[in-house]
């Protein structure tokens, strides 16, 4: 996979200078210790844009060792080309391992997904998030939001609820549903689908969350409790695949995508590859559990 | 039953706020005497200083005076919309009373601002959030006392929105649509949504048409009377502080000039500031 | 038991805005009155009839004396008492029912009537009830009760202006003019009222210019001219 | 069908790496020699070192070559590249008195110490397409440049010395408001450190140093025409050489280098205090690599704007500016939608569809619905 050794010589193990590294990994273990809290930290330039992946990618290579098995998805796909391309770089600047399994992986980075398959102890779940802000939509203001966190003053969230489900009959909040961790800061679990939501909660993993263009980093650590937002009345639930199963295994149970083939018909596949090419291989195999996925008949 | 001095509801003590750089002499060089708030030393600007008062339960107070007098400054310290530059607060029920509610955390001061107080702005946009409906609007303050139950919410705000005369079909349309006067009923609705013992009107008639004004100042007299929340009451128009005040402080330049029974400034003013202003009642 | 001594009471008018121009309105009253006793205050327009009365409220600052009011919670000065303590009087013990009936707009004529006693009868349909049996007595129209006093003639005001202040029951009523514009018969029927108060234990402080209304109505009399008291009605002698 | 296409991520990365190169070289035109794109492309290079925020104009050089010409690349590829490299000091204040003046302009003063020096502008060459540049020769440059030389006084050329300012001047005379106590004067590295706001001066200068000079620009002009109130005057604008000095372990200051800056310095007059307001005068600062005067004329506007808040006047709002004129993340960001965003999508689809269906609606089952989801 190294095709470019003029790199590997010229740049640090993981390309970003150590004293940066340092900075970062203090950063995401105040991440850890407030749960949930977005800690400002330098982000530098990556040869990546800003918006594909840049804060994924700090925590990635801050964190990442040699002995790191590392995987990487964008939308649940191992080949889709941005988790290819972000692939080929850390393994080009870092030698590691990389692997599309799952439950082998050590790092696993991640774009709008958690893996249906339960994620383990040893494991490090990295998001990367193009907006960590879960307030925005109610507060354009920066100084406003960070003050807002800071005195857990989250009313204008909750009307927004609220409001949505006065309007819509539901709360119309989808991918990136926001979640309150630890009892205490509304988190932005970034563009994840509701389907991966509960499996934040009580997670065994560690989740680092990085935005790089936004310069923000922040965590749930293993064990933790994560709460979507939603009232004593007007609850959140996941999507609702009813009716649907995957065309090619016939499983209920997962998120799933909607593809159109070229003579106009509609089939559902699920959206995991790994998930999907172990299931097909019939390999041994631990889902998340939850008591939304629970409820769904397999 | 007697009222004792222990009885107060809120204890206001030298209360201040200076905007600028104030020197040694800026409080001594500014005020009625002067007929100025501006420090000709460091053109500081008084907007109200030692102000004292006590309100008492289910009182209605009236701060009346004209424009730049202070009077909006007085509420607005009090309900934390700025910061003091001096002076102390102490609500009863808070703390028995006996934390300056004014050097609180900001996280305390919501609380106080949630569950023991409402404000009725002059300009409804300073009091409601005009992209939410006006339920959503009253949501917000019911959410922020902890109820987190949307039927109860929606009960609650019809039952507001009904006591204030706003249609209820209405409560899930944005403020933005209704006529000035509806929407200062339902900033009222907001603002005695979780029962405060106290309630803050900023010049709520002013900009309203005649009838609506009435409509206003009546709707806020029967709250009074069948709540019996405390009120201050600021305005610069004596007729809407001899409708709904006991009692009434005169501010000029800042300073409370004078403060009496609101019939005996009316009747019986003592400063010569308080007289021009009552000579000036049509 | 006195319910009331006025000692010594000045009140002096200090117009700044007509260049400090001072009008004495009151020179040196003293006198005391009874609980349970009806006073008549008379004298010619302009002898400080209605200032006294309004000292004794607390609507005018006396300027120098004190007036002291034994209330309920022990005796207290009237002129230096804390706006509280009077506020608190107005509500529970001292009613003032002036000359001419000023209300708040918009409200019915039977809530005018209501203000005092909603203190009282938390049930706001037994207390319109009860205004409307006063305002019957009273013989004003029905179809006004419900209606906005401020249109009314002087006649029917004044019904109003009387019922509103006497309908609560206060300790100590102060009461200017009360049959005033008032036919024959509803002056008869204002006057028993009265006295029926006077009954239930109310003392009256009453202004009035009708010699038929004071035969009927006051224990003594207390005559005012230009401000300085001068003759009082001691046990029906004139002193 | 659209599934089995992502399979073959890596390969499609691969596959348009390489056109990549092929339209880069398809024309099987001389390579450009990345000195030729230093001294010809020079204000191409001065602005990608300007928002890449590295003075290396070879590298830049060689940047623009590798971005074809695409300026936000090529700065965005030199900000990467410095990401890598160690930062071992911290240099001393540059002192721009001491600037080799090349230009150095003033529209406050009709005369100014040092004279007005146009130096090499295009503000006065007629913009008229110049095409005998098409068949420009080597012998045509060589031939330039030796009469240029000619004409040099090479005698006089002892006589350069630096110069000082304008706003001495208006200093001297107490026309300047002075420094605002409560003005937060830390220094901030906003490449050590994410800005906060209200964010201190030096890092709004910092951020605008590296922003993009097109949204620097926009914000700027918007004050002036309208959307806000800024009418500044140009107090002085220099362009030169300054030396950068930095302090070794020992405490030594040394030189280690120059660069080219220019610097805006950009007059308004303020009122201050409320009553009897006494006008003064106050600076708004730019400063920039290379030669850009656009880019410090607009920030030394909004270095004066964004010192008075005003919900009215994006240009007033610090955040409203310094986020939006960040030319590498605004174009990062802008460009990600060109990601797959299909888990995401398929979210909102479903909650649209149900919304549809509480309203009684019916779903088309077959096609048409997704034409109208795209709207």
């Amino acid at each position: 996979m190294v095709e470019n050794k003029k790199y590997v010589n010229k740049y640090n193990f993981a390309f970003i200078d150590e004293a940066t590294k340092r900075e970062i990994r203090r950063k995401l273990l105040k991440a850890v210790a407030i749960p949930g809290y977005q800690v400002p930290y330098s982000s530098p330039e990556m040869p990546i844009s800003r918006g594909w992946g840049t804060g994924g990618l700090h925590v990635t290579l801050s964190v990442i060792g040699k002995k790191d098995v590392f995987k990487i998805i964008d939308q649940g796909s191992d080949a889709s080309v941005n988790a290819c391309n972000l692939r080929e770089f850390v393994h080009m600047m870092t030698d590691v391992k990389t692997t599309f399994d799952t439950s082998e992986a050590t790092l696993i980075q991640t774009r709008h997904r958690v893996t249906e398959e339960e994620l383990k102890e040893n494991q490090i779940y990295i998001y990367q998030v193009p907006q960590p802000e879960p307030l925005r939509g109610v507060e354009r203001y920066e100084n406003k939001t960070r003050q807002m966190h800071g005195e857990a003053d989250y009313a204008k969230m909750w009307v927004s609820i609220y409001e949505s489900f006065i309007r819509h009959g539901d709360i119309m909040l989808y991918a990136g549903y926001p979640v309150k961790v630890n009892n205490r800061y509304i988190m932005a679990p970034s563009p994840i689908p509701k389907w991966d939501i509960p499996n934040l909660n009580q997670s065994k993993a560690l989740h680092l969350f990085g935005a790089g263009r936004e310069k923000r980093l922040y965590a749930v650590p293993p064990y933790t409790t994560v709460e979507p937002l939603e009232f004593e009345d007007v609850k959140f639930h996941t999507e609702d695949f009813t009716g649907l199963e995957c065309f090619k295994t016939g499983y209920k149970k997962a998120y799933l995508d909607e593809l159109y083939f070229d003579d106009g018909t509609r089939h559902f596949v699920i959206n995991d590859s790994n998930f999907l090419d172990k299931l097909m291989e019939h390999s041994p195999l631990k889902q998340h559990s939850n008591k939304y996925i629970d409820k769904i008949e397999a | 039953m007697s009222r004792t001095d222990d009885n107060w509801l809120l204890r206001v003590r030298n209360l201040t706020k200076i905007y600028g750089e104030p020197n040694e002499n800026t409080l001594n060089m500014t005020g009625p005497l002067f007929n100025s708030n501006i420090c000709p030393e460091t053109d500081a600007i008084v907007a109200c200083a030692d102000i004292s008062f006590d309100l008492y339960p289910g009182e209605v107070l009236g701060i009346v005076g004209e424009s730049g007098s202070g009077k909006s400054t007085v509420v607005r310290l009090l309900y934390f919309d700025m910061e003091k530059t001096a002076g102390s607060a102490f609500l009863k029920p808070y703390n028995s009373g006996l934390a300056n509610i004014l050097e609180e955390s900001n996280q305390k001061k919501r609380f106080i601002r949630n569950h023991l107080m409402g404000m009725v702005y002059q300009n409804p946009r300073d009091g409601l959030n005009f992209r939410f409906s006006s339920g959503g609007n009253i949501a917000e303050k019911l959410i922020m006392a902890g109820n987190m139950n949307v039927g109860q919410i929606r009960g609650r705000a019809s039952e507001l929105l009904e006591k204030t005369e706003v249609p209820v079909q209405r409560m899930d349309d944005r403020p933005s649509s209704f006529s000035g006067g509806m929407q200062q009923r339902v900033q009222i609705s907001k603002a005695i949504a979780n029962n405060p013992p106290l309630l803050f009107l900023d010049e709520v008639t002013t900009g309203l048409d005649v009838s609506v004004q009435a409509k206003v100042l009546d709707l806020i007299r029967e709250l009074q009377q069948d709540l019996g929340i405390a009120m201050i009451v600021v305005s610069h128009d004596l007729s809407v502080i001899r409708m709904l005040t006991d009692r009434t402080i005169v501010l000029k330049d800042g300073r409370i000039v004078e403060s009496g029974l609101t019939d005996q400034i009316l009747q019986d003013p003592q400063h010569e500031y308080s007289q021009l202003l009552v000579s000036s009642l049509l | 038991m006195n319910i009331l001594e006025v000692n010594d009471l000045s009140k002096i008018f200090n117009l700044h805005i007509l260049k400090n121009k001072k009008i004495e309105a009151l020179k040196e009253i003293s006198f005391t009155m009874k609980e349970g006793e009806i006073i008549g205050l008379t004298g010619k327009s302009g002898s400080g009839k209605s200032s006294l009365m309004k000292c004794i409220y607390r609507t005018y600052l006396a300027s120098s004396g004190e007036i002291i009011y034994a209330s309920q919670d022990g005796s207290i000065d009237m002129v230096k008492a804390d706006d509280h303590r009077i506020i608190e009087l107005r509500k529970t013990e001292i009613n003032y029912c002036s000359q001419f009936l000023s209300v708040i707009p918009r409200v019915s004529a039977v809530d005018v009537v209501c203000e005092n006693l909603f203190r009282i009868e938390k049930n706001k349909t037994r207390a319109r009830e009860q205004a409307k049996e006063m305002l019957e007595q009273l013989g004003l129209p029905s179809d006004l009760w419900d209606a906005f006093p401020v249109t009314f003639s002087g006649g029917e005001q004044q019904r109003i202006n009387v019922a509103r202040a006497i309908i609560a029951g206060p300790r100590f009523l102060l009461i200017d003019e009360p049959t005033a514009s008032l036919d024959a018969r509803t002056k008869d029927i204002v006057i028993d009222m009265i006295v029926d108060l006077k009954r239930n234990g109310t003392s009256v402080l009453c202004i009035s210019h009708d010699e038929y209304t004071l035969d009927r109505l006051v224990d003594r009399r207390i005559e005012l001219q230009t401000g300085r008291i001068t003759a009082v009605e001691m046990d029906g002698v004139e002193v | 069908m659209g599934y089995v296409a992502v399979k073959g991520g890596t390969d499609a990365i691969h596959n348009s790496q390489e056109l990549v190169e092929f339209y880069r070289l398809r024309n099987a035109a001389t390579p450009l020699d990345v000195n030729q794109i230093r001294s010809q492309l020079r204000l191409a290079v001065d602005k990608v070192i300007g928002e890449g925020g590295l003075y290396a104009p070879e590298y830049a050089a060689i940047a623009l070559k590798q971005a074809e010409g695409e300026v936000f690349e090529a700065a965005f590829i030199l900000r990467a590249f410095r990401t890598t490299l160690q930062r071992r000091f911290y240099s001393e204040t540059i002192n721009t008195r001491e600037m080799f003046v090349k230009r150095k302009i003033s529209a406050s003063f009709r005369e100014i110490p040092g004279g007005q020096i146009l130096g090499p502008t295009r503000d006065y060459t007629q913009r008229i397409l110049d095409t005998g540049k098409a068949g420009e020769t080597a012998h045509e440059v060589k031939s330039f440049l030796e009469a240029f030389e000619s004409k040099i006084d090479r005698g006089k050329l002892q006589d350069i010395d630096t110069y000082g300012k304008v706003i001495d001047l208006l200093k001297q005379e107490g026309l300047l408001k002075t420094i605002d106590p409560n003005d937060d004067r830390t220094l901030t590295d906003i490449t050590r450190e994410a800005i906060k706001f209200p964010a201190p001066r030096s890092a709004r200068l910092q951020m605008m140093a590296r922003a993009e000079t097109g949204g620097l620009m926009a914000m700027g002009y918007s004050s002036m025409r309208g959307f806000g109130s800024a009418h500044p005057t140009v107090g002085e604008l220099r362009y030169g050489s300054v030396p950068v000095m930095i302090k070794d372990p020992s405490g030594r200051t040394r030189y280690a280098g120059k660069i080219e800056v220019t610097e805006a310095e950009m007059v308004s007059s303020v009122s201050i205090g409320k009553k009897n307001a006494i006008p003064k005068f106050t600076i708004g600062y730019g400063l920039c690599f290379g030669q850009n005067d656009t880019k410090v004329i607009c920030m030394g506007i909004l270095d004066t704007t964004m010192r008075s808040p005003d919900v009215n006047a994006p240009a007033n709002d610090q955040e409203f500016v310094l986020y939006h004129t960040e030319g590498i993340e605004s174009m990062g960001f802008t460009n990600h939608l060109k990601l797959p965003h299909y888990v995401d999508f398929q979210s909102v689809l479903g909650g649209i569809r149900e919304a549809i269906k509480r309203n009684g609606e019916k779903t088309p089952e077959k096609k048409p619905e997704v034409a109208e989801m795209e709207q």
